[in-house]
């Protein structure tokens, strides 16, 4: 019972702290934006080459606007010593990291599934391939999540952890990259892009299953 | 109740210190010593299960504290040389959510209560990150108000950046807590008298 | 005598009671300038030759365009004269202008895009011209996120200031990227020391709009720079005394 | 004199500061070199494809490197007091922040331009491009540090300022980015790369003779 | 020869003080007192130009502090909340860099008397980072020992989480300032006896 409240309360505790900095939540998203709407500005304006590279590049500035927001997942709790108190608290650390990763998401990850297709028409992307895109993001990107929060975990209190932890992740990213532009791709190209989902979905029910409990244990060692 | 038995911690290439021990009963206020350095924070550390000794044993009534886990913490409360709250809630909310995550009870009332009786009236609704230094002490040690089922308390200086009224009020409450049976372990560099009836002093380093 | 005018309605307390009575006056010209405009651009300008009924969207367009960039500079004249001289109510001018200012460059944006579709066979061209535009937005945005991530408001209006005058250097780049890049985007047809390219009724209506939103913009303005008053000095004497007769009528 | 001396030794600790982390200046590195890296996997192995849009997946990786480098710049100093020292002290505020800019960008921009070439030739791309990239960059990624600096002071201390500061600086990145990618796309495509690269020059010069006074400002802003 | 005058200092929407003054000539020691949170940081940030008075002034020599700029900074001598030094670095090395931005003149030598001077003997080339609490106070307080000339120092709870010889220590390289002509302002809420001929006290708040 304990243990429910508690993660109820982390859940809302860290969606108030969002709120209370608004900037907060608007920024990961706009960063998003900006990283997408770059590439045509470096690649140049042909619609046929960015039809092409759409689902890549979508898909790259997603992970990297989740691999930046890591930052602030555990860093401010550790910073003011809140995260020596939950590891001192009576409830299963797991649970909690869990907890702090929902907040994470529903701020960072959600926003991003929710404005791509707007950005996706910005590539001349088809109606099909907005839909896929969207769904491949919204499995994709709790993914993301539950293993940056391992990663974040274990650079806790490194200087330089920010990019540290990008190169813990991102080796572990690859794989949610290549089948969730896959998908976006097969969409797009019309080979159907099921088996991309459910991979994608593979992964999140694995990662669901043991990130928060190998995070946890990660920011025990982080604490010593 | 709380022992430690031949506790040696080394810390990088330093050992500071070796064979440390000590049993404490319920109602009992351990005051650990030393200079800068000795190895205070570590010690306490050391208690919570936050640092691995490098050798010797903690035993909570008589069990090791890394095999008790959840058991053991519900019993503890540690305050260390940060306030653990975050800048952007008031004092209150703060309070709340310490208190949740500490598997108690709290409500808006009793929180605030506990806030105004630590010298905070009209700050409860600040975010905290505009008080002043002891104040950020204040409602760090707040939360104390709801400790009183927690048998342990492990205070690394909480008289800190507090001033004088503050700090005899803080060393009121641990006296109360020591007599009605609870176990404190506190370091403090400054002199300040909490009036128990049972106390030890441990002495680290060569003061 | 004028220098003294000026110190007079610099103060916030001299100031909000004036914009008041200006408001009223604003809106009424931005109403009346609109239904001239629109009837000009509707009913009196002619059906274009090239470009067919569609390119009456440019009594929308050109004007925001102009406004966004000219607001962007007003914004940021406000902002550096708060800087300079610690000036309470310039600062607070420049907070009220941002969000209009944004409002107008997505406009220009938005309508821009909705010609472009017909015109270039595409919503979006990555066009020196549009391109810069889109930095506009995200400068105007970015001096807002700041200014909200700030709670002191001095250090907001302060921070605000410096960025907002670093990013001037972009206005003059949406102005003459027509010039410096061959692009798609129409060149500049009116302009002080050539004669209009374009038809007088057409250059009329869209002359009368922006004047519109002209008008709007300072009205829309002012009414938020009232609110960012209030909100600031609500601790001051004379806002708690305008309180007081408030809750008197 | 004395200011001279305090320049040096500002540039001196920094390295060193940076040496003992070495961790820090690798990763930067090690981030840009994934960014790049991971494009192929996302968009797909058609080297036609990849050439062209080559130059500018490297400069958006550059630029994207640089961005998140900032975090650096000046956090940690701002965390333990010593910037608030810097700013009491009795030398010119500018002089020290250029300072601190000479040897960020000594340690994570310069690395970018040496490894350009390397990621380049996975793209396929021509020798005079390889070398015009690393022209291009040499002269640009000072400036992302220079414009960087600014965005990086006045979002000191704010929370979620690191991705603030993306937000802020982004916009002013984007000129850099089109004359950089531009440059080695007409190096690509033999139109000559000279107009872009003196474009990127006059960049350079203007920030190099604004940013560090208007980051000084920001920086006592942000300290009260 | 410090001068304060009308400051009045106004957090969020706190007015935390107003109308306050002091003249202090040479060799003053000025001791700020007041409970948690009555603004005794904010005014000594003020002094050191890091905060703007809301309204007031403060000279320096008969001139204001904001146009001397560079001049009077070179002139002060500030100890914050924070220690200012860098985790990553040495002791020695952090007193060299800090000496050298102050635009002093240390040595190696004279770091290392520094620093043993102030009880870090055998800590000297340790990152600080792995410094107890007191120990890196040490470090950010042993400036002082290359500060002699600064005819200004403003010292923010320097005694914080020092044992009591270091205490004493600190103490008496003040007096000694102060006795040879320097002007400190000092916060403290612990009761330590800093041994001068000319002191005032300045009360903030309603203790
Ligand atoms: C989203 C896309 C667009 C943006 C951001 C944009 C931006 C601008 C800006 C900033 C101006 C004012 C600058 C000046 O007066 O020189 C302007 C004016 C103008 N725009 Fe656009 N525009 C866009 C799309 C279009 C399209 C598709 C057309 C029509 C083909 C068009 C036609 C014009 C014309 C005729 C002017 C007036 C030029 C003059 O007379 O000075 N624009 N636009
Ligand atoms: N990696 C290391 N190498 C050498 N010494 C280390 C290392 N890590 C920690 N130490 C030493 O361990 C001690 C830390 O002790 P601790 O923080 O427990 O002291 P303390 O008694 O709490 O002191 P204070 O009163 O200053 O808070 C310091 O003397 C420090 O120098
Ligand atoms: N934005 C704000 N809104 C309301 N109050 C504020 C704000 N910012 C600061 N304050 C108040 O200003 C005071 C800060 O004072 P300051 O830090 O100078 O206190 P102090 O005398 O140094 O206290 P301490 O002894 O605890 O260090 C606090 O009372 C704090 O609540
Ligand atoms: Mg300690
Ligand atoms: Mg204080």
């Amino acid at each position: 019972m304990g243990s429910v409240d508690a993660f109820k309360a982390l859940v809302r505790r860290d969606l108030l702290l969002a709120m209370r900095r608004r900037a907060d939540v608007l920024t990961t998203l706009i960063f998003f934006v900006i990283v997408v709407s770059l590439f045509p500005l470096g690649v140049g304006p042909e619609l046929e080459t960015l039809r092409e590279i759409a689902p890549g590049v979508v898909w790259v500035a997603a992970l990297l606007a989740s691999m930046l927001a890591l930052g602030r997942l555990f860093s401010s709790d550790y910073a003011d010593g809140t995260l020596e108190q939950m590891v001192l608290a009576p409830q299963p650390l797991g649970l909690l990291v869990g907890a702090k990763i929902v907040a994470h998401w529903l701020v960072s990850g959600l926003p991003l599934v929710l404005i791509a297709p707007v950005l996706g028409i910005q590539y001349d992307m088809s109606w099909e391939a907005l839909g896929i895109l969207m769904l491949s993001l919204a499995i994709g990107t709790p993914v993301l999540g539950l293993i940056g929060a391992v990663g974040a975990a274990l650079t806790l209190g490194l200087r330089g952890g920010g990019v540290l932890v990008s190169l813990l992740v991102l080796p572990l990213y690859i794989p949610v990259l290549i089948f969730g532009a896959g998908a976006v791709d097969a969409a797009a190209t019309g080979t159907g892009a099921g088996a991309h989902l459910s991979l994608l979905g593979a992964f999140l029910a694995v990662s669901l299953f043991f990130a928060p409990w190998a995070a946890a244990l990660g920011l025990r060692i982080s604490l010593e | 109740m709380l022992e430690a038995v031949n506790l040696e911690c080394v810390r990088g290439e330093r050992r500071l210190f070796r064979d440390v021990g000590f049993a404490l009963a319920e109602g009992t206020l351990l005051e650990v010593v030393g200079p800068n350095g000795s190895g205070k924070t570590s010690l306490l550390r050391m208690v919570c299960g936050l640092l691995m000794p490098a050798a010797g044993e903690i035993l909570w009534r008589g069990q090791g504290i890394r095999r008790l886990a959840e058991e053991y913490r519900g019993q503890l409360t540690y305050l260390g040389h940060h306030n653990a709250i975050k800048d952007d809630l008031s004092g209150v909310e703060n309070l709340l959510f310490s208190e949740t995550m500490a598997g108690g009870e709290a409500t808006q009332k009793s929180a605030r209560e506990a806030l105004s009786r630590f010298g905070l009236a009209g700050f409860e609704d600040l975010p905290t990150r505009v008080l002043s230094q002891g104040q950020k002490r204040r409602v760090g040690l707040a939360r104390l108000a709801f400790r009183a089922r927690c048998r342990l308390w492990v205070l690394d200086e909480p008289f800190v950046a507090l001033d004088v009224k503050a700090v005899r009020m803080i060393a009121d409450l641990v006296a109360n807590q020591v007599d009605s049976g609870g176990i404190v372990l506190l370091t403090t560099h400054q002199e300040v008298d909490v009036p128990v009836r049972n106390r030890q002093t441990l002495r680290l380093g060569h003061a | 005598m004028a220098k003294l005018n000026w110190f007079y309605f610099a103060a916030p307390n001299t100031f909000y009671p004036l914009a008041g009575k200006m408001i009223p006056w604003f809106t009424a010209a931005a109403l009346g300038l609109a239904a001239i405009g629109l009837y000009i651009g509707f009913f009196v300008a002619p059906t274009d030759f090239q470009q067919g009924e569609g390119y009456r969207i440019i009594f929308v367009h050109v004007p925001t365009a102009w406004m966004s960039m000219f607001l962007y500079v007003v914004m940021a004249f406000w902002a550096a004269i708060g800087l300079a001289f610690n000036t309470r109510l310039s600062s607070m001018m420049a907070q009220a202008i941002a969000p209009t200012g944004a409002l107008m460059t997505f406009l220009a944006l938005w309508t821009g895009s909705l010609w472009g579709k017909p015109m270039w066979g595409a919503w979006w061209v990555w066009d020196a011209r549009l391109t810069s535009e889109l930095i506009l937005l995200f400068l105007y945005i970015g001096f807002m996120a700041l200014q909200a991530s700030i709670d002191d408001p001095r250090r907001a209006d302060r921070a605000g200031a410096v960025l907002a005058i670093v990013g001037v250097i972009n206005v003059p780049i949406i102005y003459f990227s027509v010039q410096w890049w061959n692009t798609l985007h129409q060149g500049a047809s009116v302009s002080i020391t050539r004669s209009p390219s374009m038809a007088t009724t057409m250059l009329w209506g869209m002359l009368v709009m922006a004047l519109a939103f002209w008008m709007y913009s300072i009205a829309v303005v002012l009414v938020r720079v009232r609110a960012i008053i209030l909100e600031r000095e609500r601790n001051t004497d004379w806002v708690r005394d305008l309180k007081a007769r408030g809750a008197a009528k």
